[in-house]
C-alpha cells in the first residue's frame, strides 16, 4: 500500500481527463491544494467543471485555470473579488451554478456517504429551488438537493500518516473533508507525512479509506486574503 | 461628544450593532454577518458569555491578531484573519452547516438589501449587475432560530428597504424576525404575525418612520 | 453559561416527560450513558420511545428500562441477548422498528443537521423498504428515510472542558456522536470535565454548541459483553 | 494431517476463510462480518496490507489483546474486545456507514441463510423465530463494492442454501458477487451476470455439487 508520491504531476496521472468533475476544499486561500491545481493546470485538460465553495481570485487557486481557459463550470457559493471570473461569466464562456453554502457542503457529504438526495429548507422559495422537488414534511416545505459524485478530489490537508490518515490545521480543514469524501479518486497535498501511529487515533479528521494518493507539497507560501490586526496595547 | 447632539439624528452604524447585541443572551451562540453585523461583537454585555460561529468552521471566534501571530489558517467566513480564544473549536463545512441548518444557532445577525413586511428578504443578488453568489446567507436564514436584520432604513437614493414585496430575487421566504434600521426597531412575535415598531432611534418620529416604510406594520 | 449540573437527576430535571423521544448513544454495553439512564429509570416516566442501536442487555444499559416497563418502543438494528426484550416483544407490550445500524445513524445525523428526509440504498426491496417511498437516481432505485428530531439527547463521554466541548474515547464514541446532535435537549456524562483551553481545538467530537447540560458520571465500572483475549507468546 | 485426507472431503470452516483470503488485493479496507468471516483475517497474504474496518467505529482492527491489556471502550462490532494498530483510528457510526454505504469499502465476507440465483441474500430474520435485528448487514449489502457470502453448501437438515429464490426476508437483492461454501465457490462478473462455478472443494464432484443446489449456475 503506498500512498505517497513524488510531486503532484505523478499523483494526478492517470486521474485527469477532459470535462470531468473536481471537488475541491479550500475556503478562499485558506486551505486550497495550490500544489495539485497547478499541476492540473500544467497538465493542460480543459472543459473541467469545479465543485469548489469560492473560484480563487486573480491568478491564485482555481483563477489561475480560469485564466488559461480550462474550466468550463463552476459549482460554487461565492464567486467575487475575481476580475477573469466576471469576464468569462458575462461573455458567456464560463457557467455557474449557484449553491447555497451549506448546502454545497452537505451535497459533497452525501456523495461521499452514498446518499444521491436529501433535503433542505436551505433555498426554499428562491432562484436555489428553481427546477427541484419540493417535499412537505410536517407541514413545511422542503427542496430535493443532489449528492455530488465527483471523478476525483483535491484536497489540501496539514499531516498525514503513511497509511492516508489526514488532520487538517484550524480553518484550513473547511471544505477539504467533505470535498474529500466525494471523488472516486482523492489526491491530498500535505505539509507533512508522519509515520503510521504519530497520529491520534481518536483525532483522525480524514481516515485512510478516502484517500488514494499524497504528496508533500511544502514548503507552503500560505496566502492571506483580508490581513486584519489588533495594535498590541502599550505595556 | 454623542451621535444624538441635534445635529444628527438616528443611530451610527456602531448604535445599531449596539441595538442589536440586546438581543443576546447568557449562553447563545451567534454567527454574525459582515459589515454592522461584525461590529456587535464589540458589545456583548458585560459578564454574558455569547459563543461567535464562523460557518467557515469555527466555534469561539476571537478578535483580530496581533501583527505576530497571523495565522492564515486562521481566519472568519469574511476571509479576515482573526484569533482563538480558549474554548475556541474548529470542524469542516459540512459540520459546520450541520449546526446552522439544524437550529443550533439560537442568533444570526445579517445585512439586507430589502425585507418585505411578510419577513421575506434579499441580500445576495441584483439582477445584470454581477452576481458574487450567496454564500452562506440563504443556510442561516433557512435554519438559525433567530434572524435579526440591520440596515440602513433607505437605500442611497432614498428608497425605502422594509417595503411590501421583495423586489430583489430572495435570500428566504418568511425568516426575519427583527428588523433594525438607523431609525427604528420592528420586531415579530412569530412568523404568522406583521412586524410591530418597537422603537424609534433618538430624533426620530413615528411620521418620519411611517414616511420612509412602505411595508405595513403595527404600531401603538 | 453553567453546563455542569451535580448529577443526573439534576441534570435531567425538566427534560422528561412521558412519551417522549430520546436518542440514545452507545453499541452494546460501550460507551452507554449508565447513569442518565439509571436517572431515567428513578424518575418514573413511562411510555418512553428509544432511538438506540441496542437495548441493552438484561438488567444493562436501556434492559433496567424495560424491566420497570417505561418503554413503549425501541428503534434499533440490533436486539439479541436481553430476554425481557424478548418477552415483551412477543407478548405485544413492546413495539419495535428495526432500521438498519448505518441507516440509524445517519437518520440521527439528518435530525441534528436539518434534514427531514435521505435517500439510500441501504434495505431497497426488503421489509424495511416497506410503506417508504423509493425514488430512482441514475437508474437506480433509493428509499426515502426520515431524520430523528429527538425530544432529548442521553450521551456517554470520555472528557468535556466547560464550555461542553467533548471527546469520546476509541470504539465508545459509535452512536454518541449523531445521537447528541438531534436532540432538542442533550445532556452528556463524561468522566472527567477539564478546563477551556485543555483540549485540542482541532480534535473536539461534540462541539458545545450541541450541549446543553452535562455530569461527571465517574468512577464508571465497565462492562464487557464479551471479553476475548489472546495468550502472551512465551519469552 | 489436512483436511483432505480422503476420510473428509470439503473445505473446513477455516479452508472456507483462507479461500476467502484469495480475493484480498493490497490497500484493500475490507469488513468482516462475524463466525466464518472473522477468521479471513487470520489468512491475509504475507506482505499484503489490508486494512478491517470495524462498523463500530474503528479503521485497523487488530488482534484480540493481552489479558491486561482488555479496554471496555474497545471493541468490535461483534462486542468482542479487541486491540489497536498503529495506523488505526476511530470515528462515529454515522461516519462509519458513510464510508460503507458511500462505496470506500473495496470488499465484505458475510454469513448467510440464503443466497439466491439473481444475488439475493437473507441473513437477518426466520420468521416466528425470535428478530434480532439486521445490525450493519443491509447496509453493507448495500454499500461495499465486493459482497462475498461464506456459507455451509447445505443447511443442517441437508436442504440447499443456494437456492432459485430466496424463502426468508431479503437483507438485499442482487447484490451478492461470489459464494463460498464448504464444497465450491461460485463467481459473477457483474449484477447481471449468472452465477458460475468456480472451484469446487477437494474430494467434491461436479455432481454433488449439482445434487445440493437448486439455483441455476454456469459452469463449464
Amino acid at each position: 500500500m503506498k500512498k505517497l508520491y513524488p510531486d503532484a504531476i505523478t499523483a494526478l496521472e492517470g486521474a485527469l481527463r477532459n470535462d470531468m468533475l473536481i471537488a475541491c476544499g479550500g475556503f478562499g486561500l485558506c486551505g486550497i491544494p495550490e500544489r495539485l491545481l497547478d499541476a492540473v493546470r500544467d497538465s493542460g485538460v480543459t472543459g473541467l467543471t469545479f465543485a469548489s465553495n469560492n473560484a480563487g481570485i486573480d491568478n491564485e487557486g482555481i483563477g489561475k485555470l480560469l485564466r488559461t481557459r480550462q474550466v468550463k463550470k463552476m459549482i460554487s457559493s461565492y464567486v467575487g473579488e475575481n476580475k477573469e471570473f466576471e469576464r468569462q461569466y458575462f461573455s458567456g464562456e464560463l457557467e455557474v451554478e449557484f449553491c447555497p453554502q451549506g448546502t454545497l457542503a452537505e451535497r459533497m457529504r452525501a456523495g461521499g456517504a452514498g446518499i444521491p438526495g436529501f433535503y433542505t429548507k436551505t433555498g426554499v422559495g428562491t432562484l436555489v429551488a428553481e427546477g427541484k422537488e419540493v417535499k412537505s414534511f410536517n407541514g413545511e416545505d422542503y427542496i430535493l438537493e443532489r449528492g455530488i459524485f465527483a471523478d476525483l478530489s483535491l484536497v489540501k490537508a496539514w499531516r498525514a500518516d503513511t497509511t492516508g490518515n489526514v488532520v487538517f490545521r484550524k480553518t484550513a480543514r473547511n471544505f477539504n473533508q467533505p470535498a474529500a469524501t466525494c471523488g472516486k479518486v482523492c489526491v491530498v497535498e500535505v505539509e507533512e507525512i508522519v509515520p503510521a501511529g504519530t497520529l491520534d487515533p481518536d483525532s483522525i479528521h480524514l481516515h485512510g479509506v478516502y484517500v488514494q494518493r499524497m504528496i508533500v507539497g511544502a514548503p507552503y507560501d500560505k496566502k492571506i486574503e483580508f490581513r486584519t490586526v489588533r495594535e498590541r496595547e502599550a505595556a | 461628544m454623542t451621535a444624538h447632539d441635534g445635529l444628527t439624528k438616528g443611530w451610527t452604524r456602531d448604535q445599531m450593532a449596539a441595538r442589536a447585541a440586546q438581543e443576546l443572551r447568557d449562553a447563545y451562540y451567534v454567527n454574525l454577518g459582515i459589515g454592522i453585523p461584525t461590529l456587535v461583537a464589540n458589545h456583548v454585555p458585560e459578564g454574558m458569555t455569547v459563543t461567535l460561529q464562523s460557518e467557515n468552521g469555527m466555534l469561539g471566534i476571537g478578535p483580530f491578531p496581533y501583527d505576530d501571530e497571523v495565522d492564515p489558517d486562521l481566519i472568519n467566513a469574511g476571509k479576515q484573519t482573526i484569533s482563538e480564544l480558549p474554548h475556541s473549536a474548529y470542524f469542516d463545512s459540512a459540520a459546520s452547516f450541520a449546526m446552522i441548518r439544524g437550529g443550533h444557532i439560537d442568533l444570526t445577525v445579517l445585512g439586507a438589501m430589502e425585507v418585505a413586511e411578510n419577513g421575506d428578504i434579499a441580500n445576495w443578488m441584483i439582477p445584470g449587475k454581477m452576481i458574487k453568489g450567496m454564500g452562506g446567507a440563504m443556510d442561516l436564514v433557512a435554519g438559525v432560530k433567530k434572524i435579526i436584520v440591520v440596515m440602513e432604513h433607505v437605500s442611497k437614493d432614498g428608497s425605502p428597504k422594509f417595503i411590501p414585496a421583495c423586489t430583489l430575487p430572495f435570500t428566504g421566504r418568511n425568516v426575519v424576525d427583527m428588523i433594525i434600521t438607523d431609525l427604528a426597531v420592528f420586531q415579530r412575535p412569530d412568523h404568522a404575525s406583521p412586524f410591530r415598531l418597537l422603537e424609534c432611534a433618538p430624533g426620530v418620529t413615528l411620521d418620519e418612520v411611517k414616511a420612509k416604510t412602505t411595508a405595513a406594520f403595527v404600531h401603538v
